[in-house]
């Protein structure tokens, strides 16, 4: 029997949970040759900002253990120019999500506001680690009344499923994901990038032009699987998890933890089939450990008692 | 097309100190100028679930290796029905790893990749490599030659031994001129001193691969006089096929400078877009 | 010529900038049979709190993609069982820095004042990582005030150095920073872990007993590097920098973004020759690249007209 | 003594479905129940700068590949001079990639590491293991039955194929008796069902290495007819030399619990020690 692979985000039913992640996807079409993105479970598009952007100099990207750097800086044609490329994705039957992108409180309206009306969009996804503007550049996550604010605004804007995506550069990720969720937020999504750093010991510079970047990839998983694990135990919404996903057994590390739904990005750039793959991979494990809905396993982790098969591997002694 | 597939080891020996030529069997055909993207995991690793079951490895546990965590970028030396030839030059963690690699062994290969070098209908064409930079111009001086053109192939490096594969070269047709730094072969100087003579008497277009300072040089000699100049660029690279825009190069087009990706607007561009063009101007 | 690879952290100096990191060393005990302990530039030893601590329940450790969680939970001998490991280690003539925790101010006080007048101690570095039971479990090190006041009573209970570690765990590690250099620390080290989880997708559990665990090794060293560079950056004390550092490449990362010197902890592990390796290593590194000693290395990267060899390696057009 | 060495691998097969015997040549003196710990990466990975001049590769870029992290505690499965074997079971990332080293290949090795079996006065002995459990008993059969003890050998496993290395066990002159969960080998049901009997006329210690809930049956056979009982167990483990306190088990000295290190205190424990005691109760 083929398990049932399908979730819901909020309002939103995804035929199966796996979904790129922003800004390693690009708006799909590098990846058509690979696979039909049919298969997926969602597509959610690089973040978008009102006007086109030309985003930061190179170098843009390093690569660190287990790791990428990047400092892409919101690269993106712009909102109409985006419109045009979500449309042409509508063809797969999936539903998109734009990622949301701005420095200023005005920006992310008018970009939900200029979406809101497209059948083509699904949902979307708030990126609130942008640098504000107004607040001297600090990133609008980090403060909790400044995401309530904005998710709040943008919550009057459409009726469209709202995700908020949250920065792991925080004390407290609970504190600013429950202001998310009592803005109205349907879903959240996390992590987005660790702030790094690499240096050029030959040409003694910092590696990226931006000097700083973004984390990501296999390195940050455990930090990610962790603040899952708190954010999906203090608020009651649907949680997207991602950082770092490169099997099944990754993603499925995140539902246990409580996500919903997975995002992968990083691991797109070595294996361009991996989303497919991740899908085939949960499938495999429904069957063989006996759930016939991929649901049940979402926080199975977090019940003490819930060990259906297996044993801790002869390891550890309880 | 592109593709992601296994490649088989046929050969691999070291050509020069650090320097490897890589052959590979199998079905990838590329034009000269572009480049694929190599996975340098041991392929004792296995990638994915999908090739776990029946091997007697529990489902859950044998999981991706993930580091080194990116593909290497590397040109098509050259390439003929059923194999692909790579040269490179161990550079970092990613070649050490590929080094390694024996005959038999796998390798996971993504391409062909990026725009190949435009081939005009010149009857001639000079070809200007520096070091490594080589790895891109052998394949395409073959294929000129083998269309009928005249090539004239000036090669520069520091030393004798990293002029790699110029023996090659030179039975392959092509005039190979060759230049070093400390004067242990051929011209005493930089390659660049061997171009002026040559754009005298050859007329084609004039290609480059080779380090930075190489290619100004090289598009600064064009640009005076009036020769069209292409040039392979290199950049770091995440995904090599166009999504994360991380491998940008700000380029001049139609008197604005715009960021074009090297792994898929490039590697190949024309000297003037690149050259014309402040780092960070737009 | 031998290159210099003296440096000084406060009054503190040491022949060369390599020490191992707190809680990854014992007391020096396990290392002695590998190499002489007299090369290092110092030795820090396990957190030390003022009674005996059992530590936590096992699992206490996971490996996650370059990296490792640890949950040891403090277990220690308590400050006059290490006292006598502490003396045991003077005969190799290299300062001993005695790492502090505890969870609350009185237990930070009773171990440096206990210590403050042993002559085999040369500094205190304090943990201030460790949850802290006034304010409900939240760590110490989070809060800037806390960290002020924290610092601010050990600085009236000892001549010797001072240094705080911070956690990095924090939103703005600037301001944790500058609390402790205002309460009169003479150095600060970081980071300490990141915090992080793994989850067993055959028992579908957390794989540590205690849930989350403090993520070390190289998988964080990006975060770290950042840290080091933001916080060198905004503070006028010297920093010794650690998070990953496998290699005497990864010892000049930190130094060139401002680290006056490096502390090694999960590389032990894997390479228990790593501190000796990497003493070699800088040494190397100067002579090749024309230093005479390695302080000059210290924040270099910080300048951008400071290239004396080398390139961008070929790539990135700058 | 402990020592960190490069060990050439002169064998290695796979003896049952996942299941490998490594040879490796070199001087590591142990003693039954002593384990080492082996890094799995690739030995074409340079593990530190010292490594590296003169091979052609620039100083600060081949880095030393970093995942998995940790090395992998493994059982000494016997041991001659000038020869060590260990016995795996593939279980994961790290083992999956040991598996893939060949004749000729380095391994590097820290060890030999922890305490051995205690080896009594006693002219018996009944070993007890199950599954991939008879890894540290084989060298501990062949060293008890060289100093003239008598061993009897109960290996239990699910099905025939997990009663690995039984005929060289039988060759080396212990009695061996097998016990499989699905009957396939021996007696049909958990080996513990042969302990009982044995119990009655084999007067010597037992020593238990297998899956928890074996040990935690073996232990408690042998508390009720008081016979002394000692197994080797296995924890999560980083440094491996006893500086990280990662691998704690919780025993029971002198009515107090105490934790105690698995890699320096143990691996081999007195049963009544570690089974007398709750989990968490320090
Ligand atoms: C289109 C293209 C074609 C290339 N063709 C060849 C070739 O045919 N032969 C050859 O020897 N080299 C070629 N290079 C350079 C080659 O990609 C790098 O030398 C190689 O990636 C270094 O990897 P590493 O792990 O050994 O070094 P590391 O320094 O450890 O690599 C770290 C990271 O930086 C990237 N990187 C480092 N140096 C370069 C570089 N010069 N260019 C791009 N990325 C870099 C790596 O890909 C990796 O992501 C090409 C580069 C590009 C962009
Ligand atoms: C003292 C000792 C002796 C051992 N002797 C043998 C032996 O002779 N033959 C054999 O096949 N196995 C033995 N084991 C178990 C062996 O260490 C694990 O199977 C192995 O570490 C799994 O590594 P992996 O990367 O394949 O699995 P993964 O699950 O990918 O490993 C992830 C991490 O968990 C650790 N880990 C996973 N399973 C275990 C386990 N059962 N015990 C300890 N750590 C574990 C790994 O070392 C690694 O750090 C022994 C364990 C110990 C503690
Ligand atoms: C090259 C690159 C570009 C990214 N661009 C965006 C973006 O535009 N908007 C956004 O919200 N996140 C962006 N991200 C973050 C990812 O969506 C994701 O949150 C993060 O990379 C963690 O997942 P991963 O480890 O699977 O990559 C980007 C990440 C990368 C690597
Ligand atoms: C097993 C283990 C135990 C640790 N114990 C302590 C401790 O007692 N006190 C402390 O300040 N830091 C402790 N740390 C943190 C390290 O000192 C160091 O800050 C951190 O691991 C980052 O460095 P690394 O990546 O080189 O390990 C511990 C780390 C590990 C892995
Ligand atoms: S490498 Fe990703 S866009 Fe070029
Ligand atoms: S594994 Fe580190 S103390 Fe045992």
């Amino acid at each position: 029997m083929q398990p049932d692979l399908s979730v819901k985000i909020g309002r939103l039913e995804l035929k199966n949970p796996v979904m790129p992640a922003s800004g390693c996807f690009g708006y799909g079409e590098e990846y058509e040759q690979f696979y039909d993105l049919g298969r997926l479970g969602a597509i959610v598009v690089k973040g978008t900002t009102a006007e086109a952007r030309p985003g930061n100099p190179a170098p843009r990207v390093a690569e660190t253990p287990a790791g990428l750097l990047n400092a892409i800086g919101l690269q993106n044609p712009g909102t109409e120019e985006a419109r045009l490329k979500i449309r042409r994705l509508a063809r797969y039957g999936v539903p998109v999500i734009v990622n949301v992108a701005g420095h200023n409180t005005a920006e992310y309206c008018s970009v939900v506001e200029a979406l809101s009306a497209e059948t083509a969009v699904a949902a979307f996804e708030i990126n609130v680690s942008c640098p504000n503007v107004a607040e001297g550049g600090l990133s609008f996550g980090t403060d909790p009344r400044t995401v309530f604010r904005l998710a709040g605004e943008l919550r009057k804007l459409t009726e469209k499923t709202l995700i908020v995506k949250l920065t792991p550069n925080v004390t407290d990720i609970t504190e600013i994901a429950r202001a998310a969720a009592e803005a109205g937020a349907d879903a959240l999504s996390l992590i987005n990038t660790l702030l790094g750093m690499a240096i050029d010991t030959r040409s003694r510079r910092p590696l990226l032009a931006n000097l700083t970047g973004g984390l990501s990839g296999p390195a940050v998983k455990p930090v990610a699987v962790r603040m899952v694990w708190q954010v999906a135990g203090c608020v009651d919404l649907p949680v997207i998890g991602m950082g770092g996903i490169c099997c099944a057994n990754d993603a499925l590390e995140f539902m246990l933890a409580g996500a919903s739904a997975v995002a992968v990005g990083t691991a797109n750039f070595s294996n361009p089939l991996v989303c497919p793959e991740i899908i085939d991979g949960l499938a495999v494990y429904c069957r063989e450990q006996g759930f016939s809905a991929v649901r049940e396993l979402v926080g199975l982790a977090r019940r003490p008692a819930a060990h259906k098969a297996g044993g801790t591997g002869g390891c550890g002694r309880k | 097309m592109t593709q992601l597939q296994r490649l088989s080891v046929r050969s691999h020996e070291q050509v020069a100190p650090g320097v490897f030529l890589l052959c590979l069997s199998g079905g990838l055909t590329a034009l000269p100028g572009q480049f694929v993207m190599v996975s340098v995991l041991p392929d004792s690793v296995p990638l994915s679930l999908r090739e776990r079951p029946g091997e007697g490895f529990e489902p859950a546990t044998a999981l991706p290796a993930c580091d080194p965590l990116l593909r290497r970028p590397l040109s098509v030396h050259d390439c003929r029905p059923g194999e692909l030839v790579l040269l490179y030059r161990v550079a970092g963690r990613g070649t050490v790893l590929l080094a390694g690699r024996k005959p038999g062994d796998s390798v996971d290969v993504l391409g062909p990749l990026g725009q190949g070098f435009p081939l005009s209908a010149s009857r001639q064409a000079i070809l200007v490599a520096g070091g490594i930079g080589v790895a891109p111009l052998f394949y395409l001086a073959r294929t000129l030659l083998e269309a009928g053109r005249e090539v004239l192939f000036l090669f520069g490096a520091g030393e004798q031994a990293g002029l790699y594969r110029r023996r090659e070269l030179a039975l392959s047709g092509a005039e190979v001129r060759l230049a070093t730094d400390d004067g242990s072969a051929g011209f005493h100087g930089p390659v660049t001193g061997l171009l002026r003579e040559a754009l005298g008497r050859n007329q084609g277009a004039v290609f480059a691969c080779g380090p930075e300072p190489m290619l100004q040089a090289v598009a600064e000699l064009c640009r005076a006089a009036e020769r069209e100049c292409i040039v392979s660029l290199e950049a770091r690279m995440a995904c090599g096929v166009g999504a994360c825009l991380g491998c940008v190069v700000p380029v001049r087009r139609h008197g604005l400078a715009v960021y074009r990706r090297t792994c898929t607007e490039g590697p190949v561009f024309r000297a003037e877009e690149v050259y014309s063009c402040n780092p960070t101007c737009p």
